[in-house]
């Protein structure tokens, strides 16, 4: 269905079924044009629609046969507040439209828990997330120095902070060479599993 | 008392337990794996930790993730629900040493009746009829071959750490048990890290039968009659009852004042079930003892009108019993049907996945346990249970009317998800279960019967 | 749920049961413009929509025929019925039909159903629907000659039928000059309300 | 016995019927209007017809469409449901007149019972215990005034024809009687097409409890307990429990009796209600008689483990009463909270739609009666009733915990829908609903405070 987007687009693929594959051709039936025509247009409609949106939808639908566009944005969270919205997206009960929000989120379900359980490169870098519920230190031991501040240029292996959980000190490693561009959580807090804890950039030249 | 309860469990039990809490007016933390951030429970507590991604071994299994949940947001109760770190006595005992009040027997008590050797020998001690079998453990093949030619075969291979059905192997043929022995110790070596075994008698039709019982720390306790639990699969309950059928009233006594017997002996307190297997002449032969709240606990509270979860708290938070033996009336009968997400046309192999639909049963006298729900998922990475139909009936015949009922207003659909929904009704259906005469075989006979008409049909075709 | 902004586009409120709201003529079926041009102020619309909330939404969906636009915004707590609503809209194979079949498990089944009830005129004319449950009689007498067959033109208000319920003779008559293309009924059959009798072709001329 | 229910009634009251019908084995017929083709009664049942568009006049009040039904489905009996034709004598004597069962008493006793100047006439002559006020309808207002002089202010003016809290006024006032006499009578005209009204002292504290009964054929009966129903908002009941709270054990007796007594008096059969009001004092008085299945029978159901439907239809099949009263026993207490689709904060406007969110309460001894779903709609052609959440307890303190737990879990949500359901937990939380002291003023007087509350809020801001 997202096969009348151009590849260009990188818009993540709308879920499963086609049931909304509305025959393009005759929604867009006009003698002069061949249907390449439309899908330029629509191409070009799209691409700047979508670069006019300053966060990356997870998902993009348009139609031409009585106009219809859909955007869909994904929250990291849990899955559930999307298929709230869409839900609610019950309307011209003609419209397949209807049937393609459903997709998109629920189909959108799976694939956004499994990105927030391994999260994925942040824009700038490697996140470094906590392996276990604990309470994070920056440090080895109170009034010592951090492991590492911002700026700090770290190599793979090397220790950035540690995670107390039942007075059993885990050290966390970073995963990657790079620059230390954010420490998120402050000396002392406690961090549930998968919290994000800090983000290398990717050293120059890798 | 306790003012915040950590709920050490995941779906339909931590969901149920968290309910009980509320009614109590005790705070909810629950617990979730990365795999259950949308499971019901997480959004019904009023603080829920991510100790883990999916894998039970790195989160509801992770002990000192949980404990720190628990510290983290003041939980000065565990309830550990079923499975998972329910019977691990490290658990409790870690609870305890931290102040935390873990909702189950102490951890001493958890650990000798955890040992099926240890337990036998404790139960016999306690005058409670006993199979005959080894008393302990038995060291070598050679020494088990003489015993089970004492005890007579068809005999019963168990691992002392076993339990749930696994590592254990029946002999019937004398020629096999020193290879049958060997097989078992290494499974049990693997499964259970402990490759001590012993041996029982084993009974081939009979009915497995327990006993609901509730202790408090001063010595009081009471039995809550018994629940019949002979339609098993491969020795998992799928249908479960309760009074069980046919039993006359003074077996019942007796058995339940045999439990409850073993159980004070053995300085238990909180919710416990005693395991026995009735044999066709009426006798009855302890099995084991199952130190948690238990799946099929809501047969026993439709009778009694008693909530169990409730009297677990309290008697954990060091109330005495409000319940007194001859103050208990058991009315009517009650049934409950596990619907798993499996597949009997294949092996019954679970069928995890994405929930499409979901319309569950209701109306009077209908409880469903569960915490799925349309849009949920059923995760591979746990027990398929999917949900617990139980209803009340006042006499066996209107429960049984009752249950094809809400069965059949029982749907749920998703890619790939299949459920033993027509299973449970075809055992239903049985004419043995109709009776109430059926015992632990009579499922495999169903299963037996189906698979030989598939390859009549294969045949034909 | 449904926010609604650029006041330019005058949005109806979203319909509580969209479907018996006969299809009104495309707002877009001017020949002279193309998609394209649809597509652009489509565009400008929606940039112009997004531009103006200060909350991002999780969910935009515009709809030209008969204009509709929707915005969806995300919850904190998912609640999980929402997924349920969701649920029915995900079933869908290919078809329109099956979309619609689709909907059953939430909202939509209303709108199948709805259809039924109040027949928009068939493509070939009008629809004469049982106005009780009854059985149904062409002819005002057992053996007599009915009131009407395929082919003949009948006057708005003229007897075509009966139907009969608890020993009532309830006419059915035209509502609409025209002629009679079809009779869907046989003789003697049980109708229950709203079900199609007879469809009437209107006159020529009208 | 027969063997096709046609079931001529909507929403949960019908779903609930058509359960009780599948555990007994009978066919299901459902009659429903477009509005309600997506009900999950037409779904269940084994055969439904569409019998008329929305409003109820030409649906479910559409006597010869319904009938029409039953004939072409051949169904032999009609279960009328609450409201609609449950009380209408024509329809019972339809029914019975085409040799369909009617589940309900015989025509004749509706008629009497549904005249409720002939049906106070019948219960003095039972011996029942009356409040002062006229025998039969009384004619001119003059001779209203006079009656009322003798029977002391307040007094209260009802349509013979009334009933459900329409078409009745108190008058505090003497000089107000002859002018309020005469607006009842022209609005009895045109709800009713039956002006005969009726006077009685009016009590205006008082307690409204009911009595549920239950007769066979044969002259046989029981009573299932008293019912409390003084949580009402204009006459409309919004809390019930049972059992009534604070009546000593023989008042339960007497008035259980009294019921019963009246029953059989009156040639009653199948199941029906005894309203009566009591007073601070313990005296009791009869108020009237509703020849149905009630809306909050299920607390009943609850305590007593009975299927009053069931027996319903057993008894309207010529079955002897299986129960007799020595054998009931009413175990722990019930509540009853009706979920509507209405606006507290807009003066209980009902506020029908899409539901796009509906999360239902569940868990042990809870019950949530509703046809409601996610996906659904709330029709504004009829009642705003959502869902009735009924719980039940060993004792009144925890079902109350319970209801308020059950309440919590309760979330409905859609364009312009809104509930009651904070203003249910309101009436549960104050101090004399807890303490049980409350009366038929309750719910006025929290809906006043809050007013004045809001006015006062206004004046501030």
């Amino acid at each position: 269905m997202t096969g009348l987007l151009d590849p260009s687009l990188r818009v993540p693929p709308v879920p499963v079924d086609t049931a909304d594959t509305c025959p393009l051709p005759s929604a867009l039936a006009e003698p002069a044009r061949t249907v390449a025509d439309d899908l330029d247009d629509v191409r070009r409609s799209a691409q700047r629609l979508l670069s006019s949106v300053d966060r990356r939808p997870s998902a993009l639908r348009i139609r031409a046969g009585e106009v219809l566009v859909e955007l869909e944005w994904t929250d990291e969270q849990p899955p559930a507040p999307q298929h709230a919205a869409l839900s609610g997206l019950t309307v011209p009960q003609a419209a397949p439209a209807v049937v393609v929000a459903a997709e998109a989120a629920s189909g959108g379900a799976a694939a956004v828990a499994a990105v927030a359980a391994a999260p994925a490169p942040a824009a700038n870098g490697f996140d470094v997330c906590a392996s276990t519920v604990g309470t994070f230190y920056r440090s080895p031991e109170p009034g010592t120095a951090p492991f590492v501040t911002e700026g700090d240029h770290v190599r793979r292996g090397q220790q950035v902070a540690i995670i107390e959980v039942m007075k059993l000190m885990i050290p966390v490693e970073a995963e990657h060479d790079g620059r230390v561009v954010a420490v998120h959580v402050t000396d002392g807090t406690s961090v549930e599993y998968g919290d994000r804890l800090l983000t290398i950039a990717p050293a120059t030249g890798h | 008392m306790f003012t915040t309860v950590l709920i050490a469990n995941r779906g339909e039990i931590a969901l149920r337990v968290a309910r009980t809490c509320r009614e109590l007016g005790l705070r909810v933390v629950a617990v979730y794996s990365t795999e259950d951030r949308d499971a019901p429970v997480v959004r019904m507590a009023d603080e829920a930790v991510c100790i883990g991604p999916g894998p039970a071994r790195a989160s509801y299994l992770n002990m000192s993730a949980i404990l720190e949940a628990a510290r983290r947001t003041g939980a000065d109760a565990v309830h550990p629900g079923y499975g998972f770190l329910s019977e691990v006595p490290d658990f409790a005992e870690a609870c305890e040493s931290l102040g935390i009040t873990f909702v189950g027997p102490p951890a001493p008590v958890i650990e000798q009746l955890g040992d099926k050797a240890a337990a036998r020998a404790a139960m016999a001690a306690a005058g409670l009829p006993m199979l005959p079998g080894s008393d302990g453990p038995v060291g070598c093949p050679d020494a088990a071959a003489r015993l089970a030619g004492e005890i007579g075969y068809p005999v019963i291979v168990k691992a002392v750490a076993g339990g749930g059905g696994r590592g254990m192997q029946v002999v019937t043929e004398p020629s096999d048990l020193v290879r049958q022995f060997r097989e078992v110790r290494s499974a049990a070596q693997s499964l259970f890290g402990d490759d001590r075994l012993y041996l029982e008698r084993y009974l081939p039709a009979a009915r497995h039968v327990e006993v609901q019982i509730l202790c408090d720390q001063y010595g009081d306790g009471v039995y809550l009659g018994l629940r019949d639990c002979s339609a098993q699969r491969r020795r998992q309950k799928i249908i479960e009852e309760t009074p069980a059928p046919g039993l006359p009233d003074d077996l019942v006594r007796r058995m339940g004042e045999a439990a409850l017997r073993g159980a004070l002996a053995a300085g238990y307190v909180g919710a416990g079930t005693f395991e026995f297997l009735v044999d066709g002449d009426g006798g009855f032969h302890f099995m084991e003892v199952n130190c948690r709240i238990q799946v099929e606990h809501p047969v026993t509270e439709l009778t009694h009108g008693v909530d169990l979860v409730r009297e677990q708290l309290l008697v954990a938070a060091g109330e005495r019993l409000g319940l007194r033996q001859d103050g208990l009336q058991a009315r009517g009968a009650a049934i409950e049907c596990r619907v798993n997400a499996e597949d009997p046309a294949r092996g019954f192999v679970p069928s995890p996945g994405r929930i499409t639909e979901l319309r569950l049963p209701a109306g009077p006298f209908v409880r469903v346990d569960t915490d799925a729900y349309s849009g949920g998922r059923v995760s591979p990475a746990y027990d398929p249970l999917l949900a617990k139909v139980v209803v009340w009936g006042p006499d066996r015949p209107q429960a049984l009317e009752r249950m094809r009922r809400a069965l059949g207003e029982f749907h749920a659909a998703g890619p790939g998800l299949a459920t033993n929904r027509d299973f449970l009704l075809a055992v239903l259906d049985h004419p043995r279960f109709i009776a109430g005469t059926h015992d632990t075989s009579l499922v495999t006979a169903i299963t037996d019967s189906r698979a030989r008409g598939l390859t009549e049909e294969a045949s034909i075709g």
